[in-house]
């Protein structure tokens, strides 16, 4: 059965364990023809998933999932391939924003238009970030490089990278994970009627995702990162390999839950929790019913742990 | 030349023909609030050669439009009861300036209303020719109009209203930008043409001496407003020719419509004339 | 009188054809647009209706009207926000297209050298310099202006340009033999010369400006605390609120029609009196 | 009224001034290779009333824009020695075509040429309302140009010209679209003026009776390539009045520039003249 | 006659500056907009080196040009995918604006019924409506056509509308008085008329539709193989790449002004016979 699942970024391998899933058969073996359909920083491919041109969508957090609801859209979180939010805050040594707690007194915060839109709004009501001092990330870090009392978003495993081989300086890094913004991230997103009439695929999508991840992160992982390379030709061996050591280093993919539940694990009780926050955070409204932005059903049953060498 | 067309002359010089128009109380007042015209009664017979004579502003090319349909009264009305739907739509026209087009060559401009009806390049191409010969263009069909001299251009102009030999011709001092040599010259090839042709032809002139040695009916007109001041028949038979443009009569009758004129200037109300 | 008068009118059909059609027209000229909108809103309708498309992906134009009146503060203190910079930006756009046609009339030489960069300018993606100006611009509004005036100024630029160059030869030549300086056959002749063309320019720099004012905004970030409608129209986006999404879009379409009548009303009052385009038709 | 001139009548009517401008083998080859003029030897004293008289196309209006400054000759050259530099850029132009600004109504129009001097509407304002007056259109300054006839624009124009009373007139045919009684009216207050004022005048057009009624030299030209044929000097005495347009001498001197015209006429090589 | 003529030249110092300026404005003419050129160039360098700014913000003239040469392959085959875009998509703004004009041109009504449409989809964010699109359409060339083609369209329409409706008034006549029908009085008056106003539309469009590939191919994405300039110019600036990223840039600015250049001569020849703006001053 031939299915899309369309990624939110150019490939690179925060994607790779799906692009390991396919090109090493993994989702043929349930009988699945995957085909991934790259995003990118203009695109968002969430209405082709609305409209039913894909089949999955690879959602940044959970606060997506709750929008839906508000907005009374069938779309569910059927697993989540990071188990942290990657999404770090980068800032200039040295320059009095070395902690957490100094980074609003920065001059720019360079956010993009996403980040702005959702954990930008809990960082502005829990610790005081201004919102005037927001300007839009254009995915170009040459203004966070050239002015030393900026911050600027970043996903841990590529931003840093090029930072460091262009700017000459080791940024600081603050994980939002670590300071209590602990969703899911890079979560599969379906629509209810799938999950209603094709439970098989989603299943069989979710497995065959969790042991991609497995054999990404521990096997061999070339074909992948071919696969990868073949759709961005621009990506470099060298960020592939920073990113993979990035995701082990900090636990994105596989800690935590995933030790027992395997890859792409979730809980009621860390989504609950994560909610709680961001009500009290205002980001969002306390009447959500939260149950209805996610399913269980396919997750936590330790596929795949057989594979982690 | 001239002598075996005198078969072909009119009965009556005076235009005893079927009514073809008859302008009935006609006023035309502009949105800008000038009367150009005021209870204009006209008669035009077919075969008629009416000329028009007037000062400056009085009110001939409005005259003319109207008749050509190309503006409508503000009080009276045109009656063309007298005529066939033919008739009305089979005119041609040579506007006060020569409107070409500019980015068209002599050939095309002249080549214009032939196409319009459908004749091909070839087709139309001797008719063309001839017609340019007639206005002494020969040799300019490449030029565009920019490269033409203000008679060239009106001549394009007028060789343009006249390649489709219609039926009605309206002429707008066609030949105010001619040397006098050249003007006798194309005077008597349109009179040679109309005796042949028996169309109806409205031409606005400024020379008496042109309206007399051309019509049968002399128009004067005065202006502030536009009006009818007098006409005057021409009652000189045709063929006309060079014997006639030095006969008595003709002085005589150029001396009479002179002197209308000259009435008609006089009649006309304003400050700006008193100093004269 | 009446007798002939009303005999003409049943003599001739043709006339009575055009005065009726004229009648007609005149009512059409205003009733038609409307009716076509209205069809065009049902149409939408039908299209959503028919086809089952859900309301998060394409809403019905009566959800958006509700929207657009549930959320009309929020979105009308938006739309202020962009029509400040819109209106600022084609102000800026009117001067500096103005000022550099003046200034490539002035010699051929100038053109040729100066026109490269005009086109450059017009032709750089805003996203892809915006890193630049981010660096070495910090008001946030002159952020803003110079995205949307890089975006509107180059119609008026070109267009301008063309007009100053497509004065009546025999009137220049009778400047040149008054004596007049460069400056007055600028000011006297050009200049009102080159209006209809310049008019027709700032015609497509009006939609341009307000265009340029949303990709302004979509790449530069809002002003600080008031954001304008690209932000709302991003927010809704993300937040999924399709409804919100198209009154927003609804808003900007309407603001660029009203831009564009009145930019024609003011290029009708100007030209009036003498410029063909805009002539009554007098017979 | 006329009888007090006569003192300042010229000593002589052939034009014995200081030269003004002496044109010496100028031709003008048109970049469609077109020969406009060609060897056109011709000097201008000032003073003079030169009237230019031949057949359409035969370079009049090319050669009074040489005279202008506003065309430099292929070949020859404009010798301007005989004169200041004020004379030179001191120039009234009458194009063949009114050539007036669409947008400014008639006053704007006539002011032009002073303002471009500096002169503020106020101060202009008596001279272009006489001037105005002159060419009988008070009571139109607020028209613009498309409301106006084709007689009144080519008015409009003549008013522009001599609103700066120039030292040097240039008319291309400017009474052609006025009807003969203003055009006789016209033509005597040029005179006027030109007698008071002693100004110097090239006069195009195609009327032999009013290039001998106002000139004291006729140059008539001939065409293809355009040349002068033959100078006439005409030795009537200033001022020219009604009696002198009915005297034999007048009749003589019409009938003497005529034959002169039709002779250039004939000379004109080219097939299309053939077939008359 | 030498004497003379050598005389006369002194004598007239004006008439030999004239001509003095003139060989002097032909040769400025090609030399001055390269020596402008290289002077800017110049400029940007010394820019880089007053203030000290890193490469990787605004790199060196000389690094670009570098990158420019040893990446040419890359970007040329970039730049392929982009101006075949462009090209189809000015082709169709052609179409598009010149049939929607001629339809507008058939009455006042029908003009005012669907100019709100046009303006509709000029003011309408691409980025904002491009989901829509996305779900809508399949292919991705066609994506990629609707995108650009809404950016250039709308100054042709314009431009063209105002020139068919400025034609002049006699010859309208001459032509009603001919019996012409709709087609011919537009074939033959009412097209040949608007050439000018066109034209210029044409230039402006020529930028934009060039601009409009590049915007469309940086929100409908790279999800092709081929990828085009915009791609190239979000991954250099995503990998800090600048002096790709800028030159890529050069190579738009570069196309652009190739565009209007190639644009402007289609113009001149059209109209060199007969419109004021392209006629040689011939003295
Ligand atoms: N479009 C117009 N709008 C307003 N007034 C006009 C218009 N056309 C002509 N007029 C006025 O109508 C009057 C008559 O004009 P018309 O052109 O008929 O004169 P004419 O007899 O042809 O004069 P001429 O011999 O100078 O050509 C004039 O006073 C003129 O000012
Ligand atoms: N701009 C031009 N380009 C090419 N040829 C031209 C141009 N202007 C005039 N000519 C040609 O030069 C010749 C003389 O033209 P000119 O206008 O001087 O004649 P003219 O004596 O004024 O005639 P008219 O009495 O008809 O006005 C004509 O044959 C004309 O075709
Ligand atoms: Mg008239
Ligand atoms: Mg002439």
């Amino acid at each position: 059965e031939k299915v899309t699942f369309g990624t939110n970024w150019l490939a690179q391998a925060e994607h790779g364990g799906y692009y390991q899933a396919v090109a090493d058969g993994t989702y043929t073996a349930c009988g699945l023809d995957v085909t991934i359909m790259q995003g990118g920083p203009q695109v968002s491919g969430r209405p082709l998933l609305l409209a039913g041109k894909i089949d999955f969508y690879m959602g940044g957090n959970m606060l997506q999932a709750f929008d839906a609801v508000q907005q009374e859209i069938p779309l569910r979180v059927v697993a989540a391939s990071f188990q942290k939010e990657p999404q770090v805050i980068m800032s200039h040594p040295g320059q009095g924003l070395d902690r957490w707690e100094d980074l609003k007194n920065a001059d720019q915060y360079i956010i993009g238009d996403e980040g702005a839109l959702s954990y930008f709004q809990w960082m502005i009501t829990e610790f005081g970030f201004d919102p005037a001092k927001r300007v839009p990330y254009t995915f170009n870090p040459a203004p966070f490089i050239a002015n030393p009392k900026s911050i600027q978003q970043g996903y841990v495993t590529s931003e840093p990278f090029a930072v460091a081989k262009e700017g000459g300086f080791q940024p600081n890094l603050f994980l939002l994970a670590e300071y209590g913004f602990d969703t899911y991230a890079t979560t599969i997103e379906t629509m209810q009627a799938t999950i209603d009439k094709r439970p098989e695929v989603v299943q069989c999508f979710v497995d065959g995702s969790a042991k991609g991840w497995y054999n990404y992160l521990y096997g061999d992982n070339a074909a992948a990162n071919a696969a990868i390379k073949k759709d961005n030709p621009d990506i470099s061996d060298e960020q592939i390999a920073f990113s993979i050591e990035q995701m082990k280093k900090f636990g994105i993919v596989d800690s935590g839950d995933t030790e027992k539940l395997g890859i792409g694990a979730m809980t009621d009780a860390r989504i609950q929790s994560f909610y709680d926050k961001m009500v009290k955070a205002k980001v969002v409204p306390a009447d959500v019913d939260i149950k209805k932005s996610y399913t269980l059903a396919f997750v936590n049953k330790g596929v795949g742990i057989d594979l982690k060498k | 030349m001239m002598q075996e067309k005198l078969a072909q002359a009119p009965a009556s010089a005076s235009g005893k023909g079927p009514m073809l128009l008859a302008l009935r109380g006609v006023g035309k007042v502009f949105s800008n609030g000038v009367t150009a015209l005021s209870d204009v009664d006209l008669t035009i017979r077919e075969g008629d050669f009416l000329s028009l004579l007037g000062p400056s502003g009085c009110g001939k090319s409005t005259a003319l439009r109207l008749i050509a349909g190309l503006a409508t009264p503000t009080s009276g009305l045109l009656d063309w009861r007298g005529s066939s739907a033919a008739d009305r739509s089979d005119i041609g026209f040579v506007f006060q300036e020569p409107t070409l087009l500019p980015w068209a060559d002599v050939f095309d401009n002249v080549w214009l209303p032939l196409r319009l009806k459908g004749v091909s390049r070839a087709k139309a191409a001797p008719v063309v020719m001839e017609m340019l010969a007639r206005v002494h263009l020969t040799g300019f069909e490449k030029a565009v109009p920019r490269e033409l001299s203000g008679g060239m251009k009106m001549r394009v102009s007028i060789a343009r209203a006249m390649v489709t030999k219609p039926r009605v011709l309206l002429m707008d001092e066609p030949f105010a930008a001619l040397d006098e040599i050249t003007r006798f010259k194309l005077n008597n090839d349109l009179l040679e043409l109309w005796q042949d042709e028996r169309f109806t032809v409205v031409f606005v002139t400024h020379s008496v001496f042109e309206s007399v040695f051309l019509s049968n009916r002399v128009v004067v007109m005065a202006a502030r407003p536009g009006r009818v001041f007098k006409e005057l028949a021409i009652d000189a038979s045709y063929p006309r020719n060079e014997a006639f443009r030095t006969s008595p009569d003709y002085a005589a009758l150029c001396r009479q419509a002179s002197d209308v004129l000259i009435g008609a200037i006089n009649s006309t109300a304003g400050p700006h004339y008193d100093g004269h | 009188m009446t007798a002939i008068e009303e005999h003409a009118l049943t003599l001739d059909p043709e006339e009575a054809r055009r005065v009726r059609q004229e009648r007609l027209e005149r009512i059409g000229r205003w009733l038609l647009p409307l009716a076509i909108m209205v069809l065009a809103i049902w149409l939408w309708d039908r299209i959503c209706i028919w086809n089952d498309i859900p309301k998060y992906i394409l809403p019905r134009p009566a959800v958006v009207l509700q929207t657009l009146f549930d959320d009309a503060g929020l979105l009308f203190s938006s739309l202020l926000v962009t029509l400040r910079i819109t209106f600022l930006s084609l102000l800026l756009a009117v001067i500096g297209g103005v000022g550099l046609a003046v200034l490539f009339a002035q010699s051929k030489w100038v053109e040729m050298s100066f026109f490269p960069f005009a086109i450059v300018l017009q032709v750089t993606p805003i996203v892809a310099i915006f890193p630049l100006i981010n660096i070495y611009v910090d008001n946030q509004t002159t952020k803003l202006l110079l995205c949307a005036w890089i975006v509107a100024f180059f119609p008026i630029l070109s267009n301008t340009t063309l007009g100053l160059n497509s004065v009546d030869r025999n009137l220049r030549d009778m400047f040149r033999l008054n004596g007049a300086t460069r400056w007055q056959q600028l000011r006297y002749l050009r200049l009102p010369a080159a209006m209809p063309y310049f008019l027709g320019g700032l015609k497509i720099a009006g939609g341009l400006s307000l265009i340029g004012a949303v990709v302004a905004e979509f790449v530069a970030g809002a002003q600080g605390q008031s954001s304008g409608l690209a932000s709302r129209i991003i927010e809704a986006g993300y937040r999924l609120n399709a409804p919100r999404l198209f009154a927003a879009l609804i808003l900007i379409s309407f603001t660029g029609i009203v831009i564009f009548l009145v930019l024609s009303l003011i290029s009708h009052l100007i030209l009036r009196r003498w410029h063909e385009s805009a002539l009554k038709q007098e017979r």
